[in-house]
């Protein structure tokens, strides 16, 4: 199994490392990532959205459908846990190991 | 090829991270190592991201000298998008790890222990 | 050709639908009733389809398209003469195998009636949507709803045997289905139509090799259900079922559906030219010849009385087989005809032996000897029926026979004229010696050698089928010019040539 | 208020959940009127936004009015506009399906159940309709963990399965975050449209080579195609009832959706057919997905673990559809989205049913449920036969579409291989139907028969949707033409 997961493991990075020769070099200002929509949100930042702080400006306005949607894994989380931690008051604990009884977290 | 190395070692130190984490993921045996590589993988891909958005020259995102002084030019001031995708990243993979722990859990509660054998042992 | 549009082939497969759910919601508990939408809607089906029979000799095609399924396909219903013939034939034995079956069920006090006359009736209505299938792709859905809904049947009795029966009966049928479907799908991708159309429709549409494979799994397909030897080992373990189902499903619905598609294939979709063309008439011709004479020869060794019959339909059904693939006018017209005669004559034998059955509880040939004093209706139906299977005149049986082996010298093929007498040497050789036992050997041990017969509500319909046969040997149009649709129908099939 | 449908069919449940929250914390017996309410509009708002398509095309919405590479976008074509609604009914169906088995499996966590149920449909929606490659992903966690967090609620295996199914989850996620990461990279642009217009230039670069090959993996991994789907049958066994209802139909068919979406609408049909081997790669994998999932499941003995199995091998249909690359091979594999939806959610309501009534759920346990709950057990025969493939319920035309699409590729060993898992599902379902409705017995069993037919039916709120389940794959069959004529042949992407 331990073995299978190396495998896997190495063939992930295999496959990574042979598509990171083809990537922008690391700081090119010339990159594409760097040339396209990106340019608008630094140059009208404060036209647009008049907020100097343009990861804000992208972050809640921009892209902020994209921030209702953090919020809102944030607070599926949240129920969750409590969903999976509350536990009914008056269940019998199943134990699958009645040997040792101890107190559980 | 030395240059190759050096120009992107940005994406070899990521992928490592990557590996590692990956191969906790699904090499190691213990519910809470498996949780941590699930971290380092996550970690890896920010920084993937992060990376991305660097530009030789370029400062950070914020507009320093107020509004209207000069025209504001793209190449000075470093990619923001990476960085709000990552926000937005970090809050789900907190999220994951939020629900991840609660099952775990979950688990120990149940089986009182976090070795994944004991349990599929336990299991039958 | 002229078509009208008509609703009518619809509601005749509709009626028994709705039928089917009127007894799966009446239930158990009314059970009078429950068997009253059963008649009702035997008789309505009846009417339906024969309102449309004067439209058929007109040589019109009625049709109704319902939606369209696919590009080019719809689910649509046609009937022409062919299929006409077919509807005629199991909704008319429909009414009289109802009237058995509520008979034979009560006289068993059978569980699970309700099931029972549910699943009959579904079967009814794909059996009229095989008839009246327009093109391929309809007439497999409905194969498929046949297939399914006779399982329930097969199985009835819930027993062992019944169950393997059952499946058995299953993994023939679905993988026959499976083979059937590919060949379609294959055919739709060649041509982007699957309409019938008599004298095929398939001539000039792909390579001779691709239309010999496809013809050759479509046959092999379709044969499964006419138990065409090798595929034949379903329909003996199927003789578990109630005797009526093994009346109307293994004599008329399921097997001659089998049948009819195998014909459907040859004369609508291939056609006589191609098949000429291709040379595989004759392949097919021997092939089937084979099944008559092997089916016969088993036939001989079968002691349980339905068995027998099971594989006496089989050697039936490959003759219907073989006419049609001599390409010959009156050879298919012969086939197609003993699609009728030999419904009505199979039937009338099934429902003697659930008659015996149900009175004696005996199952066995052997078992069966002085019993014709008891029961002189019955047995007396055996033997018209029985005669005519092997083609005695006057029984209608002698009529398609005449026909066949005309076809065979017509087709310049002696060889089949020498399959076909064979074939009746067996028929008697394995009759014969039933109806002599019955009436004049002594029984092992003592029975009432008064008149004591099965409940009339089953000697009744034994009767009609018998003097039916009867009648249709002497004059066979005596019922809505019924030899007329056979002849029409190898009529418009050659015509095309 | 018409005009804003496709984004209503995500916030309404979205917004509903806090409404249903409050609710619930106040009075508990609000929540399942209040989810009801909120899937019902979201499903009129599906219906709307199909309608729209129709009539007007292609919609594209556009979130705090941004232009399209730099703001989000919702792009609904007639792709997504027919997975919408599909995505919308089954949870109206589950949701009123869920009612008594909730109470009964979950009873002091009604509320936050509920919760996290509108939670995983909203994901789900959002998935679907978007048209930007990081809102996808972003749903597509919320939809993940809400599914984790109703796994565990499950039977006793269920934590333990659900923390698989988060391991192997979050690579997939974190595999298609990587993905859009080296679009990115490459491209500079999140916009599906955008990308599409952009990557044709680039199909030489490794960057993309890459990133379509983590899409690949992380997708198959969502969707449990074979060989990743192992962390399915253990997840979908030990869950709710309700929530496998949910999780089954919709979980892979989305990720079937986001399939198709990547590799033929961001990417072009000729990359993966041409450039690369993908779609050829995707065919054989699947055919593997068939044949694997079929045969594993007639090793079980336990229904629904077999109907999970039976999942895994439907979604080799979905995936050999896709990958077949032609128009017909896709209008399979759309039409199963749907047929297949219906045929799970029928099934493991039934499943679900049976544990709420019967208790147990083993194959062999199962005699005279037929006269128990004959309501039921009748649509588990149609649901089987539609499984099968049996005309003229739904999941024939699907397997008709996708045999006509692999003839037309010419790949006869996948031709054989949908044929025979008909055959292999034939003996699953048949051998569990003989189970069901016949019983070996020599009439000293028969006094048995006389239980009161009809007298354990399961309760109407779990009658109701599986009624209307097993009525949809009857009608959907013979729907199916005037489906494809006027949605699926549009929904088909450009280039084929």
């Amino acid at each position: 199994m331990r073995f299978l997961a190396l495998i896997a493991v190495i063939i992930t990075g295999i496959i990574l490392i042979y598509g990171s020769v083809d990537m922008p070099d690391w700081g090119d200002p010339h990159s594409p990532a760097s040339l396209h929509v990106s340019p608008r949100y630094i140059e009208k930042t404060m036209e647009e959205t008049a907020t100097p702080n343009m990861v804000t400006s992208v972050l809640a306005d921009y892209r902020g459908y994209d921030t209702l949607g953090e919020t809102t894994v944030i607070f599926t989380a949240g129920i969750s846990c409590i969903l999976i931690l509350r536990e009914r008051k008056r269940r019998k604990k199943r134990k699958i190991n009645p040997k040792n009884p101890t107190n559980h977290v | 090829m030395f240059d190759l190395i050096i120009s992107k070692y940005n994406y070899w130190i990521y992928i490592i991270l990557m590996m590692i984490g990956f191969y906790a993921m699904i090499g190691k045996k213990n519910l809470v190592k498996k949780i941590i590589g699930m971290n380092i993988f996550q970690t890896a891909i920010i920084l993937f991201f992060i990376s991305t958005a660097s530009k030789k020259g370029g400062t950070l995102p914020i507009i320093m000298h107020g509004h209207g002084a000069h025209a504001v030019k793209a190449a000075s001031y470093i990619n923001p998008l990476p960085h709000v995708l990552m926000l937005t990243a970090i809050v789900v993979m907190v999220s994951t790890l939020g629900v991840a722990l609660a099952i775990v859990i979950q688990i120990y509660r149940r089986y009182n222990t976090l070795e994944e054998n004991e349990i599929l042992r336990l299991n039958k | 050709m002229e078509t009208i549009v008509s609703i009518r082939p619809l509601l005749a497969v509709l009626v028994t639908l709705v039928a089917a759910l009127l007894i799966i919601f009446t239930g158990e508990k009314h059970r009078n009733l429950r068997e009253f939408w059963t008649i009702l809607a035997s008789l309505l089906k009846f009417s339906i389809v024969i309102s449309m029979v004067p439209f058929v000799l007109d040589g019109k095609i009625l049709k109704y398209t319902i939606i369209a399924l696919t590009p080019g396909v719809s689910l649509q219903f046609r009937v022409d003469q062919f299929g006409m013939f077919f509807g005629v034939l199991a909704s008319a034995l429909w009414i009289l195998t109802s009237v058995y079956s509520i008979g034979y069920v009560r006289g068993l006090n059978e569980h699970a009636q309700t099931r029972y006359f549910f699943n009959f009736a579904i079967c009814l209505s794909a059996t009229m949507g095989i008839a009246f299938a327009g093109n391929l792709l309809t007439l497999f859905i409905f194969y498929e709803i046949l297939t399914v809904a006779t399982y329930p049947l097969v199985a009835h009795k819930e027993t062992e045997e019944a169950i393997i029966g059952g499946r058995k009966y299953l993994v023939y049928t679905l993988t026959a289905g499976i083979v059937i479907l590919f060949a379609t799908i294959f055919i739709y991708s060649l041509t982007g139509s699957l309409d019938f159309k008599a004298g095929g429709f398939l001539l000039g549409k792909g390579s001779s090799a691709t239309l010999t494979f496809l013809f050759v799994i479509l046959i092999l397909g379709f044969g499964v259900k006419a138990a065409l030897m090798p595929m034949h080992e379903w329909l003996p373990t199927a003789m578990v079922a109630p005797t009526p189902v093994s009346a109307l499903l293994h004599a008329v619905a399921v097997v001659k559906a089998g049948v009819f598609g195998c014909l459907r294939v040859i004369l609508y979709v291939f056609g006589p030219v191609l098949l000429h063309k291709l040379d595989l008439w004759l392949i097919l011709a021997y092939f089937a010849a084979f099944t008559v004479i092997v089916s016969g020869l088993y036939a001989l060794a079968q002691d349980n009385l339905k068995r027998r019959l099971a594989f006496s339909t089989i050697n039936n059904l490959a003759i219907i087989v073989m006419g049609a693939s001599l390409l010959s006018p009156n050879s298919i017209t012969g086939g197609i005809f003993h699609i009728g005669s030999h419904g009505f004559m199979k039937i009338t034998l099934f429902f003697v032996a659930g008659a015996i059955y149900v009175k004696t509880h005996k199952e066995n040939i052997s078992e069966l000897d002085g019993l014709g004093r008891q029961m002189p209706l019955t047995f007396g139906a055996f033997a018209i029926a029985a005669m005519g299977v092997a083609g005695t005149p006057p029984v209608c049986g002698f009529i398609s026979k005449w026909y066949l082996a005309i076809g065979a010298l017509e087709a310049k093929q002696v060889v089949f004229l020498f399959v076909l007498l064979i074939s009746a040497l067996l028929d008697i050789a394995y009759f014969f010696p039933i109806i002599f036992n019955a009436f004049f050997k002594s029984p092992k041990e003592p029975v009432n050698p008064h008149f004591n017969e099965a409940p009339m509500r089953m000697v009744v319909p034994l009767m009609i089928t018998a003097i039916i046969s009867l009648i249709l040997g002497i004059f066979p149009n005596a019922f809505f010019n019924f030899f007329n649709l056979a002849s029409m129908a190898a009529g418009r099939i050659l015509g095309g040539m | 208020m018409m005009l804003q449908a496709p984004v209503l069919i995500v916030v309404i449940p979205l917004m509903f959940t806090f409404v249903a929250l409050i609710f619930g914390l106040w009075k508990k017996g609000l929540c399942y009127p209040i989810v009801l309410i909120a899937l019902s509009l979201s499903f009129l708002a599906t219906l709307q936004t199909l309608n729209i398509v129709i009539t007007s095309g292609i919609i594209h919405y556009r979130l705090g009015n941004w232009n399209p590479p730099w703001g989000i976008e919702y792009v609904v074509d007639y792709l997504n506009a027919f997975v919408l609604p599909v995505i919308s009914f089954v949870a109206i169906m589950v949701a009123i399906y869920s009612k008594k088995s909730v109470e009964k499996e979950l009873s002091d966590k009604v509320v936050y159940f509920y919760c996290i149920f509108l939670l995983q449909v909203t994901g789900f929606l959002g998935i679907t309709v978007t048209g930007d490659m990081f809102n996808l992903y972003v749903f597509l966690e919320i939809a993940s963990l809400a599914g984790y967090a109703l796994i565990t609620m499950g039977e006793d295996g269920a934590p333990f399965a659900s923390f698989n199914y988060l391991i192997f989850g979050t690579i997939g996620a974190c595999f298609y975050l990587l993905g859009v990461g080296y679009l990115y990279a490459a491209t500079g642009s999140l916009n599906m449209a955008d990308l599409a217009r952009l990557l044709p230039d680039l199909y030489g670069s490794k960057v993309i080579l890459v990133g379509f090959s983590f899409f690949m993996v992380g997708l198959a991994i969502k969707m449990a195609l074979f060989p990743l789907h192992v962390w399915l049958p253990d997840a979908y066994t030990y869950a709710p009832s309700s929530v496998s209802a949910l999780l089954a139909p919709l979980m892979t068919k989305v990720g079937a959706y986001v399939l198709i979406r990547v590799i033929y609408t961001v990417f072009k049909p000729y990359f993966s057919i041409e450039i690369l081997p993908a779609a050829t790669i995707l065919c054989w994998i699947a055919a593997a997905a068939i044949i694997f999932g079929a045969a594993m499941a007639l090793a079980q003995t336990d229904l629904k673990r077999m109907l999970t199995y039976i999942l895994v091998s439907e979604v080799g249909y979905l995936a050999l559809g896709v990958g077949l690359g032609n128009r017909n091979g896709l209008t399979g594999a759309i039409l199963h989205i749907l047929n297949d939806a219906f045929m799970m959610l029928a099934l493991f309501m039934v499943v679900g049913a049976i544990m709420y009534r019967h208790g147990g759920r083993r194959i062999s346990e199962l005699r005279y449920l037929h006269k128990k709950m004959p309501f039921t057990m009748a649509v588990f025969v149609v649901a089987a036969l539609s499984v099968i493939g049996i005309p003229p319920t739904c999941g024939f035309f699907s397997k008709w579409y996708l045999i006509l699409g692999a003839i037309n590729a010419h790949g006869w060993i996948f031709v054989a291989v949908l044929l025979a898992s008909s055959l292999l599902n034939a003996i699953l379902f048949f051998r569990v139907i003989e189970n069901i409705y016949l019983e070996p017995h020599d009439g000293d069993i028969v006094e048995n028969h006389d239980m009161v037919a009809g007298a354990e039916e399961s309760p109407l709120t779990m009658l109701v949707p599986i009624l209307i389940a097993g009525a949809g794959i009857l009608s959907l069959g013979v729907l199916s033409g005037k489906i494809i004529s006027t949605i699926i042949q549009f929904a088909i992407p450009a280039g084929f």
